[in-house]
């Protein structure tokens, strides 16, 4: 349950629209239902009371949406998560937008829901949800009214919140935290600690349901290049759809490796996926491993820092060492 | 005894300035190694991407090694400390999702190792053919 | 009409199963249906929608067209199609049924697609009526019936049984072949499901949106509304919509250099892509929001025009949930199709 | 669709022994793109060169791939011949049947099979070549020498008579280095100072060379021909064109204490000092560590003192930019700290003394003026031991000392041993020694002299410990001839402490980009063929920086460090490596990772309008290679996620095409 509301996100919005710090506002729409928000632009009150919508369902990272939008006229305003914030910062550290032209407000966060998991609770429709305090309160459409506690239906990132930091911002509507917490990893270590053939098999169960359809990199705010390799016929990967394992494994593992560094583990990848594979698990595999072989790094933790893949010590581990060093540890 | 007939397709990306030299050495020297290792040019061990060495198994490799000049003896300075991380992580990650880590190896060699190229390269190559085929990160479409 | 208790279902996916390959929804580990093929022991899942469409029965998303064969300097063409032979599919609901009719629009118009039609006529297709339609179902909107389903074989289920009517003569003869493990039953238990179903299906949320201003001949109205822009602005332009949708229909011919030959197949496409439909000029669709507009006009409106005013979507809800930033055909068709919609 | 020719080499019967050299270029005939393919004993040769030249004009060749041996050998030379007959050179690839072939596999099914898969690689690579063309750049006619002791002394004098600029930068006030610090050289005996400052003088009166003395390089950009060097002269608080340097402010500095370091800290200078009586530049610097006016504002007598008013104290380090096309990297050495020695008792023993400090003992201008005396108690030392191989010739895994022999040692102990058994007859003098390395003209005669004629007393074996006991120091060693240990009662103990690089050569190693050992020597190109050039282009290495040396050998090689400058600097062109990064501008982020990664600064960022499909115009951050700067290692390539950045001559194409040539 989110305890920043959804007025006080509108009053702000209005405030910084009329004093003129802003002309335009990144946020979230209305949708048919309590889970169909969709991001959009709003510039003007009218707007906003009429159709920004900030619920537990409201997690889209806005960061990507500022590489497009930041070029527009005059200020935009974008409210930052801390998850938003560290792509945020990630995004200006390769310079795919100006910084000038946005006004960040940093909103606290304190997790959100994953609809997927409150849909499988019931074999039903699903009429409303309403998040009140602690609790979700679902009206199904055959079997009247449940109640759910919200900490266990939370998206996964949000149950193994990496950090309650917000990295960036102009403004801060509520406090700053330093909350962190050190779970993320255990599922990753997890599998470290199967046997090759299992983990081999897991992953083929997994990434054999991938149908390609670019949602995990399209709304990966890492995932901004102007042509991706995979797009492009020249790369030697290109390609539209996935004939078998080999370019299963091929595409993940690449897009992984892309990301490798300049992930700032945001989850959304796995958001997304509309087939439920958890992709965060690559990713965070990446950091664990950066984290373990080259020191503590988050990436967007400051504008400027140097990822791990473009830096270097001299006594870095070597790869013979650093294979299957995670589940020896 | 059962004598292994499997002889593994072996890639060896060489950097330009120590392993191809190592190699060449290797072959001044008359130091054998299997004949299934076929080595690619490449200026710096820097140049591979993870991308070349997915190719090769997709397209039938069953092993494959990265040579460079030693840490510190770079010919561009630090081009093998970059090839150092990208590689500890890569294979890392394939490790990770099960694929074989006997298949993937990054070994220094200066241009004055030929005896260490000639004994890596029988080394990697016994170690990858006792795996067996590449079966993991095979494409079918690719075999003949 | 005939029955089976629920629990003997097994004993009727075993009698099919030994005349044709049977596939049937099945709950993956993440709980998500998939169509699956029945062996020993696999469980039908009773979930409404499964995340791919029944589509890819009849137009999977990547086929072999034909390889080339590369020796030397010389070429030789192999055929090389993997079409299967006779199968049965169980559980497919209304919705995706029709959907297979809008694919035969474009598939089995000349020039016939003849992978698409031996994979047609190869299938018996068995639908189940939806007993729990959920929120996101809107197939009512497209004159679809979910309490009648159509097919080859329509199923109806209850507490206790699974109901089965052969409608074709496919579907009857294929029943025919399995009547060991099957009961006769009268009309009666269908028509109250039947019944249950309508009255359910009016209080949907969704009951009530009607695509009526849409439809065949309206480029002009519709082509350059303002509210396009608004509509696309947060679209990501991945392939979401298009891969999970039954009516989508587009596929890009692609070759795969094996080292030894080419392999020629075709693949899913998505209108959504930048590089859909490029040509040497470029990509006639230069912004999403063009991207966008085309997905929604082709199904509401160009699929009308060109197919008697059939419309190209089907209204399974499969768009509503997966589509990552959630825009959907819903807020288009209440956008763009006036205050009728809310 | 490339017209591809394919030559198989015999090389004698070094390919052809082992590899079915016919069979190859039979079986070349059928790849796409091969129009010719053919055999010949030597294809090197000049017959097998206009065999390659005739069959580019008879089949109007595209490209070539040759089947030889390795391409470090002769791609030059067959690049050459695709140039001679009008086709790009870099549409030439090498298979290299021979070193990674022939020569390693002896069945000749199993060699002739795996050279025709070489060979299809190399045609694979050569369908995807494309021509390259060596950008070109001026050359900025100036040097710069790093380092002002002898080897960049004799560099910078040698460029300078051929009539280019040259600037010496030294970190030390004067300059001189090493061998100004010397008494007499061997195996001659020539006093060093009669022969070094002349040279001083000579340079520091030359036209042609700028001197930076008391200033360090501490940036460095650019690229062979062009780089931009800043220099930071450190201020020393004297006005360096108005001391007349007559030394008066030296004396009169109240500040008496200040360790002299050109004595090595064996006796004491003051707070304003000029290093010795030849310096050059002969002016006075302060020592702001010590100067009271500059510590605390009190004294400023060295200013009311100097009639020439040179002396400045608000003076500032100053930083000069200067463009070079050359630079010599000239940094010397030092000997190596002794801290880890506690076995010597050099810690502990004001008479334990190193070979570099018994040399300002017996030098005329030292702490004694020239008198052996030890430095406890200033007698005569009747009994010397002189202990070789401190800290040389050290096994890979001792804890101290360097691996690598120190080399000139042997040599100056035996003039030290001689010098005193001739000054001082009376002294008894040890060497202990593992061998005696006099591998020079007139070295073993020399060392032959000390034993024979001067009897110095050669011990072969190590000194186990030196205790210091009363006012004598024992030695104790072992005679590994006699087989026997010994027991020396001496009065001074010196020291052949190992020589190891300047700790600034570490750090100039980076900024100039070139490599350096893990002795932290500079490496040179080739060890044997280019023992003078970086593998950096445009870096070159004059004296001990690169390897320990001698008087007469670093005067060699810094000749011929300054011969390669001349030969540079003589061209007004420069031709590039082709091979170098290039940006796809259209799909490039500019996201800066290829900058972060490339070690030469090639890569910078331009702000660019780019045409959109749609005919809008939009401003984006793009990368650009300065291909002038780029040495082509590919570092880039895979730092960029979009794949826009790409190495020509091993494109990603190029090397996938290879990749999968060979695996199929």
């Amino acid at each position: 349950m989110q305890t920043v509301t959804r007025n006080q996100l509108v009053e702000k919005a209005k405030e910084l629209l009329n004093n003129g710090t802003v002309t335009r506002v990144l946020g979230i729409k209305k949708g048919e239902f309590s889970y169909d928000l969709t991001p959009a632009v709003f510039t003007s009150a009218e707007e906003l009371e009429k159709e920004f919508e900030f619920n537990g369902f409201a997690a889209a990272n806005f960061s990507k949406y500022l590489v497009k939008l930041a070029d527009g006229e005059g200020k935009i305003l974008v409210f930052l998560k801390p998850c938003d914030s560290y792509s945020f910062n990630q995004l200006l550290t390769e310079h795919r937008f100006n910084r000038e032209n946005v006004y960040a407000v940093g909103i606290e966060c304190d997790g959100f829901a994953d609809y997927k998991k409150i849909e499988e609770e019931f074999n039903d429709g699903i009429k409303s949800v309403e998040f009140n305090g602690e609790k979700i309160e679902v009206t199904t459409l055959y079997d009247g009214k449940k109640e759910l506690a919200f900490a266990d239906y939370m998206l996964e990132r949000c149950k193994n919140c990496k950090t309650k930091k917000i990295a960036a911002f102009d403004e801060l509507l509520t406090e700053n935290s330093d909350e962190t917490k050190n779970t993320r990893f255990e599922e990753v270590e997890k599998l470290e600690a199967m046997t090759p053939d299992e983990r081999y098999a897991f992953w083929r169960n997994e990434l054999s349901r991938c149908i390609r359809c670019n949602a995990c990199r399209d709304v990966c705010p890492a995932c901004t290049c102007e042509k991706c390799v995979f797009n492009n016929p020249d790369s030697g990967v290109e390609n539209k759809a996935i004939q078998n394992s080999f370019e299963e494994n091929m595409f993940h593992i690449i897009r992984a490796f892309h990301v490798a560094g300049r992930c700032t583990d945001c989850g959304e990848c796995s958001r997304v996926c509309p087939q439920h594979i958890p992709l965060h698990l690559l990713n965070r595999k990446f950091i664990k491993d950066i984290n373990s072989f080259y020191g503590e790094y988050q990436a967007g933790a400051e504008v400027g820092n140097r990822a791990p893949l473009v830096n270097y010590t001299k006594e870095d581990i070597e790869p013979k060492d650093a294979v299957g060093r995670g589940s020896e540890e | 005894m059962q004598v292994n007939e499997f002889k593994p397709k072996i890639v060896a990306f060489c950097c330009n300035w120590c392993s191809y030299a190592g190699a060449d050495l290797a072959g001044n020297n008359r130091l054998n190694y299997p004949d299934n290792v076929k080595i690619i040019r490449v200026p710096c061990s820097c140049r591979v991407n993870p991308m070349f060495i997915l190719r090769a198994f997709q397209r039938g490799a069953d092993g494959v090694i990265l040579c460079g000049c030693h840490p510190g003896d770079c010919h561009y300075t630090s081009g093998n400390y970059y090839t150092r991380r990208r590689m500890a992580l890569l294979f890392s990650m394939l490790e990770y999702l099960g694929i074989e880590k006997e298949r993937t190896r990054v070994e220094w060699v200066s241009a004055a190792e030929g005896a260490k190229f000639s004994a890596t390269m029988n080394e990697f190559c016994e170690q990858v053919a006792a795996l067996g085929e590449n079966k993991r990160l095979e494409d079918l479409r690719c075999k003949q | 009409m005939k029955k089976i208790l629920k629990k003997n279902l097994q004993n009727l996916f075993a009698a099919i199963s030994k005349e044709t390959d049977l596939f049937l929804p099945v709950l993956n580990s993440a709980k998500n249906a998939e169509f699956k093929k029945w062996t020993e022991g696999t469980e039908y899942s009773e979930e409404l929608n499964t995340v791919r469409s029944a589509k890819d029965f009849f137009f999977p998303q990547t086929e072999n067209i034909c390889d080339f064969k590369t020796s030397g300097k010389n070429i030789e063409i192999i055929e090389n199609s993997e079409l299967p032979e006779n199968f049965a599919v169980f559980g497919v609901r209304a919705c995706d049924l029709k959907s297979f009719e809008v694919l035969d629009n474009v598939f089995l118009s000349e020039p016939v697609d003849s992978f698409y039609k031996t994979r047609r006529e190869n299938a018996v297709i068995f639908t189940m009526a939806c007993n729990r339609p959920k929120e996101t179902c809107f197939c009512h909107t497209f004159n679809i019936n979910a309490a009648d389903p159509k097919g080859d074989v329509e199923c109806f289920e209850d507490e206790t049984y699974v109901y089965l009517n052969p409608l074709t003569q496919k579907g009857k003869d294929l029943l025919n072949k399995v009547t060991s493990a099957l009961e006769d039953e009268t009309e009666e238990p269908v028509k109250k499901i039947k019944a249950e179903i309508e009255e359910r299906l009016k209080n949907l949320p969704l009951y009530n949106l009607s695509a009526e201003s849409f439809g065949s001949d309206k480029t002009e109205e519709f082509f350059n509304r303002k509210e396009w822009d608004e509509l696309s602005e947060a679209c990501l332009g991945c392939g979401t919509c298009t891969f999970v949708c039954p009516t989508c229909q587009c596929y890009d011919i692609k070759d795969f250099n094996t080292g030894h030959g080419v392999k020629r197949f075709r693949c899913w496409d998505s209108c959504m892509y930048s590089d859909f439909t490029k040509m040497s000029a470029g990509q006639p669709r230069t912004h999403q929001k063009e991207r966008f507009r085309q997905r929604f006009m082709h199904k509401l409106v160009y699929y009308p025009t060109n197919n008697n005013g059939m419309f190209s979507c089907v209204g399974c809800g499969r768009c509503l949930k997966k589509c990552p930033i959630s825009m959907n055909i819903v807020k288009v068709i209440k956008k763009l199709g006036g205050t009728a919609n809310g | 669709m490339q017209r591809i020719g394919v030559f198989v080499c015999w090389c004698g019967s070094n390919i052809a022994a082992t590899v079915d050299v016919k069979a190859v270029a039979e079986a070349l005939k059928s790849e796409p793109g091969v129009v010719f393919s053919t055999d010949y004993q030597y294809m090197c040769s000049q017959a097998g060169q206009d065999l390659i030249k005739e069959a580019i004009k008879e089949h109007k060749l595209t490209g070539l791939v040759i089947c030889s041996c390795s391409p470090r050998m002769h791609e030059n030379t067959f690049r050459k011949v695709a140039a001679d007959s009008g086709i790009n050179p870099y549409m030439v690839e090498i298979a290299n049947i021979r070193e990674q072939c022939s020569w390693v596999h002896k069945d000749k099914a199993i060699g002739t099979e795996k050279a025709i898969i070489l060979a299809r690689a190399a045609v694979a690579k050569v369908h995807l070549n494309t021509p390259l063309t060596p950008g070109e750049s001026e050359v900025t006619k100036r040097a710069l020498v790093i380092g002002g002791g002898i080897a960049g002394i004799q560099t910078a004098l040698d460029i300078a008579d051929a009539g280019y600029k040259v600037d010496i930068v030294e970190t030390k006030p004067t300059i001189g280095g090493k061998m100004a610090q010397l008494d007499k050289t061997f195996p001659t005996l020539d006093c060093a100072a009669c022969i070094l400052t002349p040279k001083m003088v000579e340079v520091a009166q030359n036209e042609n060379v700028r001197i930076f003395s008391y200033s360090e390089v501490t940036e460095v950009g650019g690229f062979v021909g062009n780089f931009t060097v800043k220099i930071k002269k450190k201020a020393r608080y004297v006005k360096e064109d108005v001391c007349t340097g007559c030394g008066l402010c030296t004396e009169k500095c109240p500040m008496k204490k200040v360790p002299n370091d050109f004595n090595l800290g064996m006796n004491n200078k003051g707070a304003i000092y000029i290093p010795f009586a030849q310096a050059v530049p002969k002016v006075a610097t302060i020592d702001p560590n010590y100067c009271n006016m500059l510590k605390n504002g009190k004294c400023g007598l060295c200013a009311k003192v100097c009639t020439a008013g040179a002396i400045d104290y608000t003076q500032k380090d100053e930083i000069i930019e200067e463009k070079y096309g050359a630079i010599v990297a000239a940094t010397g050495y030092n000997p190596i700290s002794l801290d880890k020695f506690d076995e010597f008792a050099y810690n502990q023993s004001k008479d334990v003394i190193t070979s570099l400090e018994f040399e300002r003992l017996t030098n005329a201008a030292g702490p004694t003026n020239g008198v052996l005396l030890r430095p406890s108690d200033l007698k005569h030392p009747k009994t010397i031991v002189f202990v070789q191989c401190v800290g040389s010739r050290c096994s890979a895994d001792a804890s101290k000392g360097k691996e690598y022999c120190s080399k000139i040692c042997c040599m100056y102990t035996a003039k030290h041993a001689m010098l005193t058994r001739d000054k001082y007859p009376d002294t008894d003098v040890y060497v202990f020694y593992i061998d005696v390395r006099t591998p020079g003209k007139n070295f073993d005669e020399f060392y032959r002299r000390a034993v024979e004629e001067y009897g110095v007393h050669y011990i072969k074996g190590m000194v186990g410990k030196v205790i210091p006991e009363g006012d004598k120091l024992i030695v104790q060693g072992s005679d590994l001839l006699d087989n026997k240990q010994l027991k020396i009662e001496a009065d001074l103990v010196v020291l052949a402490a190992a020589i190891e690089p300047d700790k600034s050569a570490r750090n100039l190693a980076t900024m100039l980009t070139a490599s350096m050992d893990t002795n932290d020597f500079f490496t040179e190109a080739h060890p044997k063929l280019r023992p003078v050039e970086s593998p950096t282009a445009g870096i070159f290495l004059s004296g001990t920086c690169q390897g320990p040396k001698d008087i007469p050998e670093t005067v060699s090689q810094a000749g011929a460090a300054a011969s390669k400058v001349i030969g540079l600097l003589a061209k007004d062109k420069l031709k590039g490596n082709p091979c170098v990064a290039h940006s796809d501008e259209l799909m490039c982020n500019g996201c800066s990772s290829c900058e972060r990664v490339c070690p030469y600064k090639a890569i910078t960022y331009v702000d660019k309008e780019f045409r959109m499909p749609d005919r809008t115009t939009k401003v984006r951050r793009v990368a650009f290679v300065n291909e002038a700067v780029c040495q082509g290692c590919g570092a880039c390539t895979v730092a960029c996620p979009s794949g826009a950045m790409d190495l020509k001559g091993f494109k990603s194409k190029q090397i996938m095409a290879e990749v999968d040539a060979i695996c199929k």
